[in-house]
């Protein structure tokens, strides 16, 4: 589905990711998951056409190394960044009429999915994005997400700076939106559980990917935890 | 004398200087680009609204209708030609740019029009009435202030419902989250820009029959527009329409009160105290440090 | 007796409603490499600009060299020997190698000819003598990194803070700053050391220092530290595994 | 080596021009528009170009030189070089009533501000007496020495040797502390104030030399022009045509402000004075008497302002490092 | 790289006036025509151009240089050496603005080029003893005398100011306060304004409360319009309304009927008055340029007249300073003749002319010899 090969990106003259080869393919959850400084959200904004690249990135057989930001929106791949950035002055339900811009036909219908997943964001409708905890902008981030109809979800650390509870919750809602048709590219710095939810797995460190497998794999394998704790 | 009489006459001129401000802060918020060619961009409300009464024989304020569609084009267009290449340069670059783009404006006008101050005079160009015995109320500016309470609205539900509106909403809270909905941005700046166009040329349009028409004769609301702008909190439209209230208050309460050559110094030095103790302006959010 | 160079006391930051430090409090000594860890979002970065005055703490006390700097501007503070390195590398870019470790030499020194001597020195001890002439922003970023560690070094200071420094850099260029950190420690500095590699931290530092959510987890040696489950756990997730 | 000769080259033929044009006013007049703009754009540069701080209000210090020196010789009648130094006194407390104001703010507020203190300024000139207000004030006979100052030959000379004090000025601070420290605030504040930089001291310091020889020239402008007004000495244009200057030439370099005023002022004053109109009927191109000679005559007259606001749009978007920015390579 | 580009720019510039013909007089003309000032520049371009038509229409050899200063004195002085250093002509007719002929006026003697001004008010231009500077034009004390005589026999009591923060402005309201102390008015009011606002109604309440007798107003074309509406608006109406010249003068003006009638104004000329050739310079300039000549366009002509015809016969700048100096004129400004009296020096003593509004119309008042129609006091709506 999506087939990435020898991708080269960074920051002005500053390189970060080198020869990344990656697969994605129809209906998988796939973590890639590295130390923080390795390349993981910079590979995310690449394939959304936020930062410039060279190499191979295709989806469904389309080049999209030409296109713009919102035009890779339109192909049905939905970045939900680091940070959340939702929309601080708009309520919950503009944010995420925001998210299902390009496909106001299903509005009501992905509006329902969303208050399903996440019934918080139901109670607090017409709350300012701005004035939301933490967690709560993470459920509106990842539902905002899901409002563009997304055939691949990126998540960049949707479990950063969450307290344990709201974290079982994401990952829970990630499980369920798969289940949905949704392939989910994810990107965390929380080894276990983005691998215990994931069908396989990459290791990042300094910009090239150093190990692959599946979930199970890389769970059990030691030098995972090596990389992590240096041990 | 009332107290009345100065409130309710800056009141009502700080409505057009409100509309001035609103087109100016909804392009900083969406573009983040100080546009000093908006003076500019009123002057050509001016004369739209004049040729329209003087050719067309259509009312100043009707002529609304015509006005606000050519200049959002207006607008667009000079967005894609220039201002959009120079939308990541530094702050100075895009201000040197609008000031240039502001002479060719008011220069080609004076060509065009010639330095002869038009005047648009409708029936109603003078009329008053009283108010509670001795408040006199102008009939043109109570229009046009009633009119830009309308736009206003208007303005603000298209932010709020439509989806184009949300678009620059999302866009000016944060560009590249924007851009992850499928928002082009780039057409977003202009569509700000051909707005902030529109807003300044209606502000213009609606002063004319009570002002005079001259190609330099933006230029004195440029600086107030900046001055409404922060006031309100740069980007911020609610704020900008408050803003531009307070100034016109301000100033007709200073002139009343303590003396008309200084209100310009006081209004400048209320900018400067915004500034120092409240730079994200009186209703904004960003922070100005 | 031992000597505590730089004391933490209580700091917490807030910003708005959102808890960023909470009471955190720890020592570093002299001559000490400290490490200063956890995950994204820990605080790590927000304590950095608490101690080197570029936001005051909320409450709570900093002392360095048994002075109160809680107050004092960025400025004041590496006056008094503290200088800090940035996660973000903020190279001055349209100067040259060279002009950028002057700038950090002038703290010293208001010599132009001495600041340049001072700095040539700092760059052979980084080993980038031979960028000197190139603009600072055109460097690639290992050796932006070894750049910003030249430009604080030229400031002479007694405590250096290091906000991941090996970030973004591979194996070997790690190696060569980390031993560039030991002989710098001989000279006699002491370092606090923010990093997301344990392999770099638990191979250089003394002491380690690990917060979580804004808060102190943990403190103790390198071996203590992987060995704690509390850790391992805000490392890795809080996993079944863990 | 090769540079001293090039600066003595310059100067050689700046101090001798005078003499082999000496006839003319007309040109020592541009010449010493010239030389001004070419110093007050080099003034502003140490402020602008190497500390980054984009002053938009630079016309208050001019005005603060120009007007205090001829309040006090109208009032005191007192020595035109200590008016001067007057006049830097009072743009000195400005400026550090400004930088009081402005450098605790960035970006466009920073700018913004900068142009509400310049008219605050301005409209406070305007509206007391003793400024002469609207009127202005004009200046009967000054007396330095036995120097003869109908004559603009030591005007000339004085713009010249405040230009090359500015230059002077500024070639030393950007090899020193300072001008290390203004470029290291201009590139990155933060990592300025963690290497032990006092910010808010070096922008001061900059906006105070800055200031200083603004005023000095707005004192010679005074001494030299003799009638001054608040729309000559104090307006937004003035500020906007400073910036206008460097940025055309290049920010942040020695000539870039020099270069900048060797092509606008004498550009300005050609299209002022219909110089290629003249130009195209006089070689015998166009016909004085023909439409497109009448219009080149009559109507580009009143289109030189236009044809600066096309050649400023095309710099911004062409040339927006300015000139001395196509030449200089990446180190 | 300095060097080349000066050298060339200087040749260049040198170059070209030496392709100038020497045949007919040259005069010199400097003016507003960009700037703030370039409205009433206009009017005196128009003034000029009709002016040199009807010079060469009588047989005159004439080449006008035009130069434009934009208001900026600095420009005015490089255009005054432009064109005595460079152009070579024997005579200046200009510049406009007051700043632009102080500056130009105070170099005058210096280059021995006769300047003539056409229309600057400030007292200082001619009473500094030039001796190359001539005025044509009253300057700003004659507006408020002649005012305060139009209605001096009405006896007004108290008097209120209104006038723009500029020179114009407040040079007229001091010679103004002077007069008034003299007839004996006591000063209720002192509004000084900034131009270009688009709301003077706190300004004119202020006023209005203080219920003065006369209102005596400098204000510029447009903002004379807006505040006679926003004086009726809030119901401000004095005894009388004198304006002195500007922008209570124009055709624009008198045609707001509504709020102008009966506003009173002080003029330097008129179409009516019996000067030789004011109906039809007044009729022709109409034709022209399809409005009613200002007074300005009628200073711009009258000065291009006297200048061109007295350098035909004198054809070198000595000679034609004395022949401005001993000559006199008679022609659409009237008698003129450049005298010293009263502190001024080769001033023509111009008598202004006090117009009112009666009927969309401009009708002189006073003083009586000009007049053919009475001044209507008190002023009513």
């Amino acid at each position: 589905m999506l087939d990435i090969k020898k991708l080269n990106a960074g920051y002005g003259e500053m390189p970060v990711l080198r020869a990344i080869d990656l697969t994605i393919a129809q209906g998988e959850v796939v973590s890639v998951v590295g130390s923080n400084g390795a390349g993981k959200s910079t590979l995310l904004k690449a394939i959304s056409g936020i930062i410039k690249f060279t190499g191979m990135v295709t989806w469904n057989n389309e080049s999209l190394s030409s296109l713009k930001a919102h035009t890779i929106v339109q192909r049905g791949i939905v970045h939900v960044p680091e940070g959340r950035k939702i929309f601080p002055e708009m309520t919950v339900v503009e944010n995420l009429m925001m998210g299902g811009f390009l496909c106001k036909k299903d509005q009501q219908k992905n509006l329902e999915r969303v208050f399903e997943l996440f019934p918080k964001l139901a109670q607090r409708r017409t709350q300012l994005g701005g004035t939301m905890s933490g967690g709560e902008q993470q459920m509106l981030a990842i539902g905002r997400g899901i409002m563009g109809n997304p055939k691949l979800l990126l998540l960049d650390e949707p479990s950063l700076g969450l307290s344990p509870l709201f974290t079982e919750v994401v990952f829970g809602a990630i499980r369920t939106i798969n289940t949905s048709g949704v392939t989910v590219l994810l990107v965390e710095q929380n080894v276990y559980q983005s691998l215990n939810i994931s069908h396989r797995g990459y290791v990042i460190e300094t910009g090239r990917i150093v190990l692959t497998g599946t979930g199970e794999e890389l769970l059990n394998n030691q030098d995972v935890k090596k990389a992590f704790l240096g041990m | 004398m009332s107290f009345l009489q100065p409130l309710i006459s800056g009141i009502l001129t700080g409505g057009v200087y409100a509309l001035a401000g609103i087109g100016m802060s909804l392009v900083f918020g969406v573009m983040n680009i100080s546009n000093f060619a908006h003076g500019d961009l009123m002057m050509l409300g001016m004369y739209l609204a004049f040729f329209a009464f003087t050719l067309l024989h259509i009312d100043p304020y009707i002529s609304l209708v015509l006005i606000i569609p050519i200049a959002f084009l207006f607008g667009y267009m000079m967005e894609k030609v220039f201002i959009n290449r120079v939308i990541h340069h530094p702050h100075q670059n895009q201000i040197l740019l609008t000031v240039g783009l502001g002479l060719i404006m008011s220069n080609t006008a004076l060509l065009a029009f010639t330095s002869d101050p038009k005047i648009l005079t409708t029936t109603y160009s003078s009329s008053a009435f009283n108010l509670l015995g001795d408040v006199s109320v102008s009939v043109p500016l109570l229009l046009s202030f009633l009119i830009t309470c309308l736009i206003t609205v208007i303005l603000y539900l298209f932010l709020s419902k439509t989806s184009t509106g949300m678009a620059l909403r999302a866009t000016s809270q944060n560009r590249e989250a924007a851009q992850l909905m499928g928002i082009n941005v780039a057409k977003m700046s202009a569509i700000a820009f051909g707005i902030g166009t529109a807003l300044a040329a209606t502000a213009g349009a609606l002063i004319a029959p009570t002002y005079y028409i001259h190609p330099l004769a933006g230029h004195s609301f440029l600086l107030k527009a900046f001055t409404i702008c922060v006031l309100g909190g740069l980007g911020s439209v609610v704020g900008a329409g408050v803003g531009g209230i307070i100034i016109g208050v301000v100033e007709a309460m200073s002139s009343t009160y303590l003396s008309s050559d200084w209100k310009d110094v006081i209004v400048f030095v209320i900018f400067l105290a915004v500034l120092l103790f409240r730079p994200q302006g009186l209703f904004g959010k960003k922070g100005g440090q | 007796m031992i000597q505590h160079l730089l004391h933490i006391s209580h700091v917490s930051k807030h910003f708005g409603g959102n808890v960023a430090v909470s009471d955190v409090s720890f020592s570093v000594e002299e001559k000490q490499i400290f490490g200063l860890i956890g995950p994204n979002g820990a605080g790590k970065t927000t304590l950095f600009n608490c101690i080197t005055g570029f936001f005051p703490a909320t409450s709570g006390d900093v002392i360095f060299d048994n002075k109160k700097i809680n107050t004092l501007r960025p400025d004041q503070v590496c006056k008094l020997g503290m200088a800090r390195t940035w996660q973000r590398v903020k190279p001055l870019g349209s100067l040259t190698v060279l002009e950028n470790v002057m700038v950090g030499a002038f703290s010293v020194t208001s010599s132009t000819r001495e600041a340049e001597a001072i700095a040539q020195e700092q760059l052979k001890v980084v080993g980038l003598s031979d960028y000197t002439t190139k603009s600072a922003g055109s460097l690639p970023i290992g050796l932006k990194k070894k750049l910003e560690l030249a430009r604080v070094l030229a400031t002479r200071p007694k405590m250096l803070l290091l906000d991941e420094i090996c970030g973004g850099l591979n194996h070997t260029e790690t190696d060569t700053i980390l031993d560039i950190i030991r002989s710098i420690r001989k000279k006699g500095a002491t370092i606090i050391f923010i990093e997301h590699d344990m392999k770099a931290v638990t191979s250089i530092c003394d002491q380690i220092v690990v917060l979580n959510s804004g808060e102190k987890l943990a403190e103790g040696t390198p071996a203590e530290i992987t060995n704690n489950p509390d850790v391992i756990a805000a490392y890795l997730g809080g996993g079944h595994h863990a | 080596m090769k540079q001293i000769a090039f600066i003595a080259a310059i100067a050689a033929i700046a101090i001798s021009l005078p003499l082999v044009i000496g006839e003319s006013p007309y040109f020592i007049g541009i010449l010493i528009s010239l030389l001004m703009m070419a110093a007050l754009s080099s003034a502003w540069n140490i402020l602008g170009g190497y500390a980054g701080q984009y002053s938009f209000g630079h016309a208050a210090y001019f005005g603060a030189g120009a007007y205090t020196t001829l309040i006090l010789l109208t009032l005191y009648n007192l020595n035109p070089l200590l008016c001067m130094a007057m006049g830097v006194v009072v743009a000195s407390i400005i400026a550090l009533i400004t930088g009081s104001i402005v450098f605790r703010l960035r970006g466009h507020y920073f700018g913004l501000a900068s142009i509400a203190v310049a008219e605050v300024v301005r409209l406070s000139v305007l509206n007391f007496e003793f400024t002469g207000g609207a009127q202005g004030i004009l200046l009967s006979d000054v007396v330095l020495w036995d120097l003869d100052l109908n004559s603009k030959i030591p005007f000339y000379y004085g713009m010249l040797l405040v230009l090359a004090v500015t230059l002077a000025i500024t070639a030393y601070l950007r090899k020193s502390k300072t001008g290390y420290y203004l470029q290291a605030i201009r590139e990155d504040q933060d990592a300025a104030s963690s290497l032990g930089i006092n910010i808010s001291f070096y922008k001061n310091k900059a906006l105070l030399i800055s200031a200083a020889l603004t005023s000095v020239l707005g004192s010679l402008y005074g001494l030299y022009i003799r009638f001054i007004d608040t729309s000559a000495v104090l307006d937004l244009r003035l500020s906007i045509e400073i910036i206008l200057t460097a940025i055309i030439g290049g920010v942040g370099t020695l000539w870039g402000p020099v270069v900048g005023a060797l092509l606008l002022v004498p550009l300005a004053e050609m299209l002022r004075s219909n110089f290629f109109g003249d130009m195209l009927i006089n070689a015998g191109l166009v016909s004085e008497t023909s439409g497109v000679g009448m219009f080149l005559k009559d109507n580009l007259a009143h289109a030189h302002v236009l044809v600066y606001g096309i050649i400023t749009v095309l710099c911004i978007l062409y040339l927006p490092k300015g000139v001395l920015g196509l030449f200089r390579r990446k180190k | 790289m300095k060097n080349k580009f000066v050298s060339i720019v200087a040749g260049a510039l040198l170059a070209f006036p030496l392709l100038a013909h020497a045949a007919p007089v040259k005069i010199g003309f400097i003016n507003s025509i960009t700037g703030k000032e370039a409205q009433i520049g206009e009017n005196l371009t128009n003034g000029a151009t009709m002016a040199i038509e009807d010079l060469k229409a009588k047989g005159f050899q004439v080449q006008l240089v035009k130069e434009d200063d934009g208001g900026d004195p600095k420009n005015a002085l490089a255009a005054y050496e432009k064109l005595v250093t460079r152009d070579g002509v024997i005579g200046v007719v200009g510049p406009y603005t007051s700043g632009c002929a102080n500056v130009v006026a105070s170099r005058a003697d210096q280059y021995q080029v006769p300047l003539l001004v056409p229309a600057a008010a400030k007292e200082e231009i001619t009473m500094k003893g030039y001796k190359n500077v001539f005025r044509l034009n009253a300057p700003a004390n004659v507006y408020s005398k002649v005012l305060m005589d139009a209605v001096k026999a009405y006896k007004p009591k108290t008097i209120a100011y209104v006038y723009a923060a500029t020179d114009f402005g407040v040079s007229t309201v001091k010679t103004a306060q002077d007069n008034a102390l003299k007839m004996g008015l006591r000063e209720v009011a002192n509004e000084k304004y900034q131009q270009g606002q688009p709301d003077y109604r706190a300004t004119l309440g202020k006023v209005k409360a203080a219920n003065p007798d006369l209102v005596f107003l400098v204000s510029y074309d447009a903002d004379a319009i807006l505040l006679m509406r926003q004086a009726k608006e809030i119901g401000l109406a004095p005894k009388a309304f004198l304006g002195a010249g500007a922008g209570y003068t124009t055709s624009q003006f008198a045609q707001q009927t509504e709020i102008s009638n009966l506003v009173v104004s002080a003029t330097q000329w008129t179409d009516d008055v019996n000067w030789t050739g004011a109906a039809d310079f007044g009729r022709r300039y109409k034709a022209k340029y399809a409005k009613e000549p200002s007074y300005h366009a009628a200073c711009a002509y009258e000065a291009m007249r006297i200048m061109v015809e007295t350098a035909s016969r004198n054809n070198t700048p000595a000679t034609l300073r004395a022949a401005l100096k001993t000559g006199s004129w008679n022609g659409i400004f009237g008698p003129v003749k450049f005298a010293s009296y009263g502190g001024f020096t080769n001033q023509n003593n111009h008598s202004m002319l006090v117009q009112q509004i009666q009927g969309g119309k401009y009708e002189t008042v006073y003083p009586a010899q000009f007049s053919k129609k009475n001044l209507i006091y008190p002023f009513k709506r």
